[in-house]
């Protein structure tokens, strides 16, 4: 009797070679998702930009009212974001008082998550610690404004409360009062009319944090107008390695590298694969 | 002559002068000591400044240039910005027309220039607290331009290229005979719909995601029609689902044309030819949800691609479909090269109209193509002698605008 | 619980379980993915026709013509002429807008290209080749720049055959094309995996309180 | 008519776009013409709306394969279109002028309101699924790149190779590696750009001569007619 036609059995070379694509998918979800959720901070060295900045609102003293600029959405939120939460903990941790305010409109949302975020596990308190102005727009003409009064823009906080009632923002009248402008920006408006204002008309310290599309762009600002510069998820988690604490960008970063290990894992496997497969092919060739 | 009576009257004057003057100026040294510092001395004023009409344009707007302050970016570097002013009379008055920040030593003013009236101009340094006009300049006169000659070297290659094209089109219809090179892809265009038809399966034609002004979804729509006849022929079903609905229009044309020209006209199903949504995310999850449940034999994706054209590419090879892509947006093609089998880079989606059809004329203007390259080699290669000569006039007059007429 | 935040949370409930129906269609096809693309369809259909309708027909068609600048008519009148589409006895009529559209763009994209594909990729490969006073490697860098350009140019000659000399150039090209490739293809992986990482951490942090 | 007169059309729209980049006084064409285009290109949306629908309604007709899905098309099509008129209308500020404020018809015209939030389903629903579908890049770009580099010819080994340190290059791990970031910066700077270099004059010249051809009337396949 005849024996069936089976299909060929393919050797366990073979069937490595062309691996199911599934296989590779959950590989690379878990590459992901294990540094994400247990971050290892696989070395990173912070570039000059990034200590510039941590350098100068460590040597703030205590009690400095920092203001922060909330230029960017939820399509950003992914790398400005863990900037934000690294640098207001460590405003809260050394004891500095924070003005946040949003010259794009989703950003007075995004200030008010980052800021009760960032204030848990730290003894701080709203309208005495931090104040949300909530958002304005206007983009360049509020900054100016600011240089006369914050009124004149943020008549009220971003809960409609009247700074006056807010012990913080009496003390706070115009950008005098300020001793550190923090800018995280997306786009336009952004940190360059924050440079161009803050830093240039009024002779503020600014620092900020951008995109890494937009870093290559903002870079020649430092050192002159800007005292230091965070780019992109790495940018971050630069930060989050000065402040100490392993945050969202960090293992954004780990994800990241062991996400590309991981595929150049499988280029490598797929190529052994290929070649074994090849020689043995030759050979079987060679015995026919 | 003076009396003593007179002297001294005189004499009480003078020290009645100087006790005000001692008095006026120690006000003043008060004022400016309880003033905030620095003590407000006017900036230095903008020296040279120039106003000339904006060449190459239709008329209202002259452009000005002026060399910064002393006090701008050196001196007391307390400069804050500058004010255009503007008036018909070079006595004023002046009204404000544009204001700058400091470090700008250039501006156009489009607003509401008259053309032909004559102007004069003004630029105001500004600091904190005072300011100091520049000399007026003027008058000057804003016109219209008949030729932009800013681009007389775009002119020049479009009229160098038009000519190629016709010269060896003409040449071409006379009959001459025209050889064009083996493009991979193209070739196996047939064997892809053969394939197809062979497994009883459909062919799906994704022609782009852009809109008909796009000359590559032009490029892929002449591709169509090609495909859409040898399909006809076949007795193949082809699916095209689109992006635009004015893409989608010109498709069903081509298609149906396609079916008239294989002697099927019965054949053309209008439905097989549909808009999906003008956005990109969602027509990418309708059409890899075509793939997976339709299963096409082949895919061919070609035109203009953004992002997505990875996922249309790897979902169509997980289906095991062969697979042709063909676009000239360059940060996609590494993608395409990777997921499908063939792939048309860049000029050779172009060319594919004149690969398919074999018409004379097209193939012509492939061999103009060519030549216009031969062309560019020429002038690179001149280039790089003049410019390492020491001489780079050859190099400005790739200069966009050109500025050599300035 | 206020209307306001059981909005937000419930929006984010159904952001999430979109993203795991779009997730599913990685392992296979199966109704959970299909619900969510015909939604996504039609919901896309949808606002974009809303968003064109108010944001470029109404301020710049219907708004121009109430206040009767009548030079609006001729936009009006192509428009209606791509409807005649819709009843086949006159729709060739719709030839003419799209004949117009087609033949402004072809217009336009001859000036464009010459002058940012042509004019300006020559001036740019325009480099100084002189040995002295520079550093070896920029010479170097300057002169693979011009036998990339040249041999990819090459590649793309159409009336000749790759054979002789032209194949050995064109040959070339592709080692260029080949590396350019790959390095855009590796350059791009970062950005993807980004994505990927937004994705999971508005999952894990966002919505399940991970992290 | 039918075929003279669309192609006059285009070779005069085309010639004066060509003529305005060189003539200032004509550049009034450019910017009317671009708007045009919008508005025809945003009308022809309703050609679009009714394929759509024609398709779909189709579908469920003959209950062919997931037609069920077809209604949710439509059912989210007709949903968005509606929720899109009301909200621009002022429908819920004149609903909210009937009642008065504060009685339970005031309560369900508040909830009217946020069921047909035009712009809280592009956020929750939308957004969501399009960074989703977005984000499977990340996936298909691992198997792609595993599938495809292969080191079968030289050509293929070079795509990989340079993929390979690229890819490297450009996260901490691989800056382990000493020189890589070197080696990446050369080879983004030098090669890719001499290669990109060549396909772009090759893909400007192969748009303008079939630019040219379309003004000319050679190449008129896109009127459905061949010669």
């Amino acid at each position: 009797m005849d024996s069936v036609p089976t299909k060929p059995r393919r050797s366990l070379v073979d069937r490595l070679k062309d691996i199911d694509r599934r296989v590779i998918f959950v590989f690379i979800a878990v590459a992901v998702i294990i540094p994400m959720v247990w971050p290892i901070g696989l070395s990173l060295k912070a570039s000059p930009p990034s200590r510039a900045l941590f350098r100068e609102v460590e040597s703030l003293p205590r009690g400095s009212v920092v203001l922060m600029a909330f230029d960017y959405d939820p399509a950003t939120e992914i790398e400005l974001g863990p900037m934000c939460l690294a640098f207001l903990k460590q405003c809260f941790r050394k004891g500095l008082k924070v003005v946040g305010l949003a010259l794009w409109p989703q950003g007075a949302q995004l200030a008010r998550a980052s800021f009760s975020e960032a204030a848990k596990g730290y003894n701080v308190r709203y309208g005495v610690d931090y104040v949300n102005l909530g958002f304005k727009a206007g983009g360049i003409v509020v900054i100016d404004s600011l240089g006369k009064d914050f009124r004149e823009s943020f008549p009220v906080d971003v809960d409609g409360r009247p700074l006056s009632d807010l012990p913080l923002m009496k003390k706070v009248k115009n950008f005098a009062d300020i001793d550190f402008v923090m800018a995280l920006s997306a786009g336009d408006p952004g940190l360059p009319f924050w440079i161009m204002i803050a830093q240039g008309r009024f002779g503020r310290k600014v620092g900020g944090g951008c995109t890494a599309v937009s870093a290559p762009m903002l870079y020649p600002y430092f050192p002159n107008q800007l005292v230091g510069l965070l780019g992109g998820m790495k940018g971050a988690a630069e930060y989050e390695l000065l402040v100490g604490e392993k945050g969202p960008a960090t293992r954004g970063m780990d994800a990241q590298s062991i996400a590309h290990a991981a595929i150049v894992f499988f280029i490598i496997i797929g190529n052994v694969f290929f070649f074994i497969s090849k020689r043995k092919q030759k050979l079987m060739g060679a015995r026919a | 002559m003076l009396t003593r009576a007179s002297v001294s009257f005189a004499g009480r004057r003078l020290l009645h002068l100087s006790m005000c003057v001692l008095a006026g100026s120690l006000v003043l040294c008060c004022q400016a000591l309880c003033q905030s510092p620095p003590s407000d001395t006017p900036p230095f004023p903008a020296t040279n400044l120039v106003a000339k009409d904006t060449p190459d344009d239709d008329g209202g707007s002259i452009t000005l240039s002026w060399t910064l302050s002393a006090d701008d970016s050196g001196g007391k570097n307390d400069v804050i910005g500058y004010e255009v002013r503007r008036s018909k009379d070079p006595n004023g008055p002046f009204e404000t027309v544009k204001s700058v920040s400091k470090g700008t030593s250039g501006v156009t003013d489009e607003s509401k220039v008259e053309n032909d009236a004559g102007y004069y101009y003004q630029v105001v340094t500004k600091d904190v607290g005072s300011e100091t006009p520049s000399t007026v300049f003027g008058p000057i006169q804003a016109g219209v331009q008949w030729f932009n000659l800013g681009r007389l070297n775009t002119l020049i290659v479009t009229l160098i290229y038009i000519t190629l094209l016709l010269y060896f089109i003409v040449q071409a219809k006379k009959g001459a005979k025209l050889f064009i090179r083996r493009i991979a892809g193209l070739d196996a265009l047939e064997e892809a719909v053969g394939r197809a038809t062979e497994m009883g399966k459909p062919i799906l034609y994704v022609p782009g995601i852009s809109t008909i002004s796009d000359v590559a979804t032009i490029a892929s729509l002449n591709i169509l029609s090609g495909v859409a006849r040898t399909v006809a022929e076949y007795d193949t079903r082809i699916i095209v689902p689109n992006y635009d609905p004015i893409v989608m229009t010109v498709a069903q044309e081509v298609v149906r044309e396609g079916f008239l020209a294989a002697g099927k006209p019965e054949a053309y199903n209008e439905q097989d030819v549909f808009y999906v949504t003008s956005s990109q995310f969602p027509f990418v999850a309708a059409v890899d949800g075509i793939m997976v449940r339709e299963r096409p034999a082949t895919n061919l994706f070609i035109g203009m691609f953004f992002a997505e054209s990875l996922i249309l590419a790897e979902t169509g090879a997980s289906t095991g479909a062969i697979q042709i892509a063909g676009t000239d947006a360059v940060a996609q093609l590494p993608f395409f090269i990777a997921a499908c089998d063939y792939t048309l880079i860049g000029e050779e989606l172009y060319a594919a109209s004149a690969y398919l059809s074999r018409a004379p004329l097209l193939l012509g203007s492939l061999k103009g193509q060519d030549w216009m390259k031969m062309f560019l080699i020429g002038c690179i290669l001149i280039g790089l002698i003049t410019l390492n000569a020491g001489y780079d006039g050859f190099k400005s007059l790739f200069d966009i605008p050109l500025t050599i007429f300035r | 619980m206020t209307l306001e935040t059981f909005d937000t949370t419930f929006g984010l409930w159904i952001g999430a379980l979109l993203t795991l129906c779009i997730f599913s269609f990685l392992y296979k096809d199966n109704p959970f993915y299909r619900f969510a693309e015909h939604l996504f369809v039609g919901v896309s259909a949808g606002y974009w026709l809303v968003y064109n309708y108010w944001n470029i027909v109404k301020p710049n068609l219907i708004d121009p013509l109430a206040a009767r600048r009548w030079q609006y008519l001729l936009p009006l009148a192509l428009g209606i002429f791509m409807l005649t589409r819709l009843c086949p006895k006159i729709g060739w009529l719709s030839r003419w807008p799209i004949a117009f559209m087609i033949g402004s763009g072809s217009g336009l994209m001859v000036i464009t290209y010459l002058q940012s594909n042509f004019l300006e990729q020559i001036k740019s490969t325009l480099v100084p080749l002189d040995p002295s006073g520079q550093p070896w490697y920029v010479l170097a860098n300057n002169l693979i720049l011009l036998v990339g350009v040249v041999s990819g140019l090459v590649y793309f000659f159409f009336s000749k055959a790759h054979t002789g000399v032209t194949g050995g150039v064109a040959r070339i090209g592709i080692v260029f094309l080949m590396v350019s490739f790959g390095a855009s293809f590796g350059y791009t992986v970062m950005a993807r995996i980004s994505l990927l990482i937004g994705r999971l951490y508005f999952l894990l942090h966002k919505c399940a309180g991970f992290i | 008519m039918r075929r003279q007169v669309p192609l006059l059309i285009c070779f005069v729209a085309g010639i004066v776009m060509l003529a305005q980049s060189f003539i200032p006084p004509l550049t009034w064409f450019y910017t009317n013409a671009l708007a045009w285009a919008r508005i025809i290109a945003c009308i022809a949306l309703f050609i679009g709306l009714i394929s759509l629908v024609r398709l779909h309604t189709t579908k469920i007709k003959r209950k062919s394969a997931n037609w069920q899905f077809s209604m949710i098309t439509l059912c989210a099509l007709g949903y968005m279109m509606l929720a899109g008129l009301l909200t621009r209308y002022g429908f819920f500020i004149w609903l909210h002028g009937k009642c008065v404020s504060g009685s339970t018809g005031d309560g369900f015209v508040t909830v009217l309101e946020n069921a047909f939030n035009f712009q809280d389903i592009f956020l929750n629903v939308q957004i969501p699924i399009q960074a989703t579908m977005f984000s499977l890049l990340a996936f298909y770009i691992a198997s792609a790149a595993f599938r495809a580099f292969r080191a079968r010819t030289l050509e293929a080994t070079l795509l990989l190779i340079a993929a390979t340190i690229v890819m490297l290059g450009r996260v901490p791990i691989g800056q382990m590696i000493p020189g890589i970031s070197e080696i990446t910066t050369w080879i983004l700077d030098v090669p890719n750009t001499a290669a990109k270099r060549g396909i772009m004059i090759g893909v400007g010249l192969g748009m303008t001569s079939t630019a040219l051809k379309i003004m000319l009337g050679i190449e008129r396949t896109y009127l459905g007619m061949k010669d």
